[in-house]
């Protein structure tokens, strides 16, 4: 899918707080931004130092080709992700992408469910633009600890997305988990295709709920990530199916939840 | 600006070819001051992959020319097919990276039939790099190997681990170390590198049994034994308590191994262990490496062999030096 | 902002003094969670001070109380005076510190007249590195501190040139290390740490054979031998070549390091090596060290110890543990 | 002379070019500004990360007790001054002073020169300050490759400093070496002492100069630091008398001209 993977010091166009300890970062990289699939990722140095060493995997949270920027809605949770949320509107950031394999566009049926656990939901903008733009029926179900930890709802909801939300304590939506949520939608709802992004314990959740309902999914998985290329092999998951490994970067973040063990 | 200017052309790209970036490309990649040979191997430059930094080639491939290099390392490959090892593999540290692959890889047979046909057309000399857990796993993979079109030298790595010894490295003694180059040896007439494992008090000593049984070639250093526990679950982040260090953090410890070896035998050495910068690539061949490999530092900047490259030619420029073998081992005279 | 009101407060300044800073400082200092022993040494914390890191003590009594360390550990001293090394002295290296001091001290009088009456007003254990080129200095010095009051224990740097065997490492062989422990051991009834060299192939195996000599503690890592290139004038940078790389860059090493030979000995461990933060302290304690020592820490920031104290101190509540003692090895339990 | 040094996270009131290759900054650091003396420095992380590891040692460009604020001037040179270049205003920084032996400020006699090369004149603010306000006649002569290397000369000269410069490109002042200008002016002036900051080579020079008047004279010196404090040993320079070393941090790093070996 990806043919070609750019590399550049974009500059920082937008660097803002959507939510307490979320912030949205948007770049102007043309050459990514003309490429980008929904699902695929981009690998940022979140310091030019050689520490951290690592670059940091982010989804891909916004495609522009027209103004050629992308980007990213993280989460502030380490060492990388503090000095990311230090850098300046007009400072450069080296980053790399698009990579990986990103979510099937063309599902079959016509009702959809995007399932988002806190930061999960990243990913699920492009998706739900797309697949709204292609005549499909898109709801969305996200779930955080607290109403703090949401970010885009409104943004989805915008593109015509029907939302509906939980959160553990109570502070907005239903009181209780993203999985609760899923499992009384799907007693009312049928739906054609299921996409999940979020904690694996999430998704070992979500998958076994789908599988009970025949619903097909796909996963957005997380995993530490050296080359981000497929060169480092660092960045396994255990296959269902065989024995043996699949590799998150590539053969991933996106896969059919039948494929993977979690 | 767009994000491909200031550095290299990637391939494939509809609108990412600049012709003069290009050709900047193109120059550094016909530069004769960066010519070299090892073991009578022709190298356009004395730039290397590291072995498992690089797969098999191909992901590279599509974000510069591979002919910038010397030769591809590929990643080591085994008699059997391995799923690598289950769990965490990744673990970063300062400036620093500890693995635990665990060899993944398709096997001998899978490897040449999978990942020869594209690394036989990229113009670069191929170096494969073997790994068994007994001696006879090495003579296997060397006498196939030998046959294989393609094929222009093989790397011993001779740090994994013994079987048939408790699991000890092979690297860690003479004997293990000599025991595995006679046999290697015996059933291949390809050049044979030996990959050192740096755990050991005297790299110089091991370097010497190696040359004694007949490499051609030393390269060093595999990674460092390492370890990192989680103090939340209070256990070793990794299922097999000890991984592999590398990155920059460890150049210091790589140089001077070079320079050790580099003075006690007569076969050239391929310097590797954090190379993250030309001038760290100059370091170690001034201590006296032929060529130099590149490893951890391919996950942090995809494109550090072409700035490398690009550096060194700049370098070469102004030293007014017409090849870099004129300075293997500069820094070890009038001392 | 005062500058000091967010860290900890600073001896001997006007208005320095801040009441609730201070007040948290006492408290870390009075944790009873963090006491701990070592050889028959009651310790306020299992975090000391490593070897050349932290003079005589002085320096860093006018930043913090030095009680809230288990023990001061002094700058390695030998028989006779030194010097020290000419020429450069220092390189930073990627997250690490090469040095080339050269065991710069008063001398063995020197310190005794010069530094102890210092020291043994501190309230705090004082633990003696001694270094020496032959076993009969290492035997002089054992037998001079013996009957030094306020000397609480010896550390033994085993890293030192053995004048007599061609310059190499006491550390590095068995024999060795056991020659130095055996005749230290006759000369002293004080506890006896002694500290190894990591440059070897086996540390489990040097540790098991100076425990068997007598040694009270194992202590671990000294550095790790390592150099540098300056690529203008192509010479190494350091006049001897080679110098001791110490800081975080090695963490993961002395690490694996202190795991394996805390599973080897059954005397009691201090592990050292890179640690920077309460994280890194606790990593080493899980493994099995009974305590830590700072070094090149110190450099960085020069509070870290009480940072360091405080993070332990907090995660001890955090976790419901009664006593560091506890987590001792914690991470060696149930793999 | 110290009896407390400071460390904090300063934070940064001011930071601007002075010339092309040259910032000051300005810290927000009153521990330090109430006891700074001239020729003191600091020692400042340039980078919250471990890379690069150690501080960087400054001296003190400027020391406003009542304003608690204090300057560095710097010439960025490589990885951690190009990091310390990058640091905007309203950001904090790690700064530990003031540190070190300062210059002697009652020097027998009335009138004083000061020999600055480069940067090298970062030190002499406020030793000029002092001077002046104590009565002193100082003269300064300073030298740099060309006129964009200067920073400092209008400053100095509205303490009352009588200025002269040389340029090794002759783009400002005589033409030559600040050896050659103090040569020139030892000619025809009289001094009863001298202060010198620059690179070593220069250093010796000025020493040999100085040593032939019997001008009484006191450098402060350069050594690559890791502590700053005195502990780790590694700022040596060699003795001149005696065998053995100076540290530049606590022996240092104003020393009187023939204790060291150039
Ligand atoms: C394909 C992919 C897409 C991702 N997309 C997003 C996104 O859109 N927004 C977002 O906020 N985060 C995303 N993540 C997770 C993000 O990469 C990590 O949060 C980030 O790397 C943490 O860096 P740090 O230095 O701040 O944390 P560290 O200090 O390195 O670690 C802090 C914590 O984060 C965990 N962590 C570290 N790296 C990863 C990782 N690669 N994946 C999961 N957990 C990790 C650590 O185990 C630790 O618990 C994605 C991860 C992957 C693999
Ligand atoms: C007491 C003292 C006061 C100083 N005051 C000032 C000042 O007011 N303004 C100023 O611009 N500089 C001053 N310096 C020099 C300053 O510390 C160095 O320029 C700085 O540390 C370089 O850091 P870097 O990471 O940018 O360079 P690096 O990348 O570390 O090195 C670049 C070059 O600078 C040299 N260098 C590195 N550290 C030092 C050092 N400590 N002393 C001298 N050269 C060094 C290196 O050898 C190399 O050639 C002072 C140094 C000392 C010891
Ligand atoms: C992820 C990873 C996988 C590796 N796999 C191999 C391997 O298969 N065979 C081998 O000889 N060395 C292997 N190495 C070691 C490297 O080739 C190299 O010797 C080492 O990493 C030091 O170089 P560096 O610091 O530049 O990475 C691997 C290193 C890494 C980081
Ligand atoms: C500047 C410096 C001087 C040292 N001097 C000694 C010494 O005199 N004796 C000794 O046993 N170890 C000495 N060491 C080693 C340290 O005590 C410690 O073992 C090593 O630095 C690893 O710990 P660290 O990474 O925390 O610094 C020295 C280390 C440094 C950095
Ligand atoms: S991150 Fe390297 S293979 Fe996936
Ligand atoms: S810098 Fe450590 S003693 Fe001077």
């Amino acid at each position: 899918m990806v043919n070609t993977i750019a590399i550049s010091q974009a500059r920082v166009t937008e660097h803002n707080f959507v939510a307490p300890n979320i912030k949205r970062l948007a770049l102007q990289a043309p050459g990514i931004a003309r490429q980008a699939q929904p699902g695929q990722f981009v690998n940022m140095r979140c310091s030019p130092t050689l520490d951290p060493l690592l670059r940091r995997p982010f989804s891909i949270n916004r495609i522009d080709p027209t103004s050629g920027t992308i980007s990213v809605l993280y989460k502030v949770v380490g060492r990388g992700t503090e000095l990311l949320a230090n850098i300046h509107r007009g400072d450069s950031i080296d980053v790399l992408g698009p990579l990986g394999t990103g979510f099937e566009l063309k599902p079959q049926g016509r009702k959809v469910v995007l399932i988002a656990g806190g930061i999960g939901v990243a990913p699920f903008h492009p998706l739900a633009e797309q697949l709204v733009n292609t005549g499909y029926d898109v709801t969305c179900l996200a779930g955080a600890r607290c109403d703090e930890e949401f970010a885009e709802l409104n943004d989805l909801a915008e593109l015509g997305v029907e939302m509906y939300c939980a959160t553990e304590d109570g502070s907005r939506g239903e009181q209780g988990r993203v999985t609760n949520l899923l499992e009384n939608t799907l007693h009312k709802r049928n739906f054609d295709m299921a996409y999940a992004c979020g904690p694996n314990a999430m998704l070992a959740a979500i998958k076994q709920i789908c599988g009970r309902a025949q619903l097909p999914l796909q996963l957005s998985l997380e995993e530490i990530m050296a080359c981000g290329l497929g060169v480092c092999l660092g960045c396994t998951c255990e296959k269902e199916k065989e024995n043996g490994f699949l590799h998150v970067c590539t053969d991933g973040p996106v896969v059919w939840a039948e494929e993977v063990k979690l | 600006m767009d994000e491909h200017s200031t550095r290299y052309t990637v391939h494939g790209g509809e609108k990412a070819s600049e012709p003069q970036v290009k050709s900047g490309l193109r120059t550094a990649e016909s530069d004769s001051r960066l010519t070299t040979s090892l073991c009578g191997i022709k190298l356009n430059s004395p730039i290397l992959s590291a072995s498992g930094t690089y797969g098999y080639g191909k992901e590279f491939s599509r974000l510069y020319d591979l002919s910038l290099l010397g030769a591809v390392v590929v990643k080591g490959i085994t008699l059997n097919q391995r799923a690598g090892n289950p769990g965490r593999r990744l673990i970063e540290t300062p400036a620093g990276l500890i693995n635990s692959i665990g060899l993944e890889n398709p096997g001998l047979e899978g490897f040449i039939s999978q990942e020869m046909p594209f690394l036989r057309e990229q113009g670069v000399p191929v170096i494969v790099n073997i790994s068994g857990n007994t001696p006879e796993e090495y003579a296997a993979l060397a006498e196939r190997l030998d046959e294989e079109p393609g094929v222009s030298a093989l790397e011993v790595n001779i740090s994994c681990p013994n079987v048939k010894q408790g699991g000890m490295a092979f690297g860690v003694t003479c004997d293990m170390a000599a025991q595995v180059t006679t046999i290697v040896r015996s059933r291949t007439n390809l050049p044979m590198i030996v990959k050192l494992s740096p755990n050991v008090t005297d790299i110089a000593g091991i370097a010497q049994a190696v040359e004694a049984e007949g490499a051609d070639c030393i390269s060093l250093i595999n990674t460092l034994l390492a370890m990192a526990i989680d103090i939340h679950t209070r256990k070793p982040l990794l299922k097999n308590t000890f991984g592999g260090l590398s990155g920059p953090a460890i150049k210091p410890v790589a140089l001077r191994m070079v320079w050790q070896v580099a003075g006690a035998i007569k076969i050239p050495v391929i310097g590797m262990g954090g190379i993250s910068s030309w001038q760290d690539a100059m370091e170690f061949i001034l201590a006296g490496a032929s060529a130099i490999a590149i490893g951890t530092a391919n996950f942090v900047n995809p494109y550090v062999v072409p700035e490398i490259h690009a550096g060194l030619s700049k370098y070469m420029e102004e030293q007014g030096v017409k090849n870099i073998s004129e300075l293997v081992g500069a820094a070890r005279i009038n001392r």
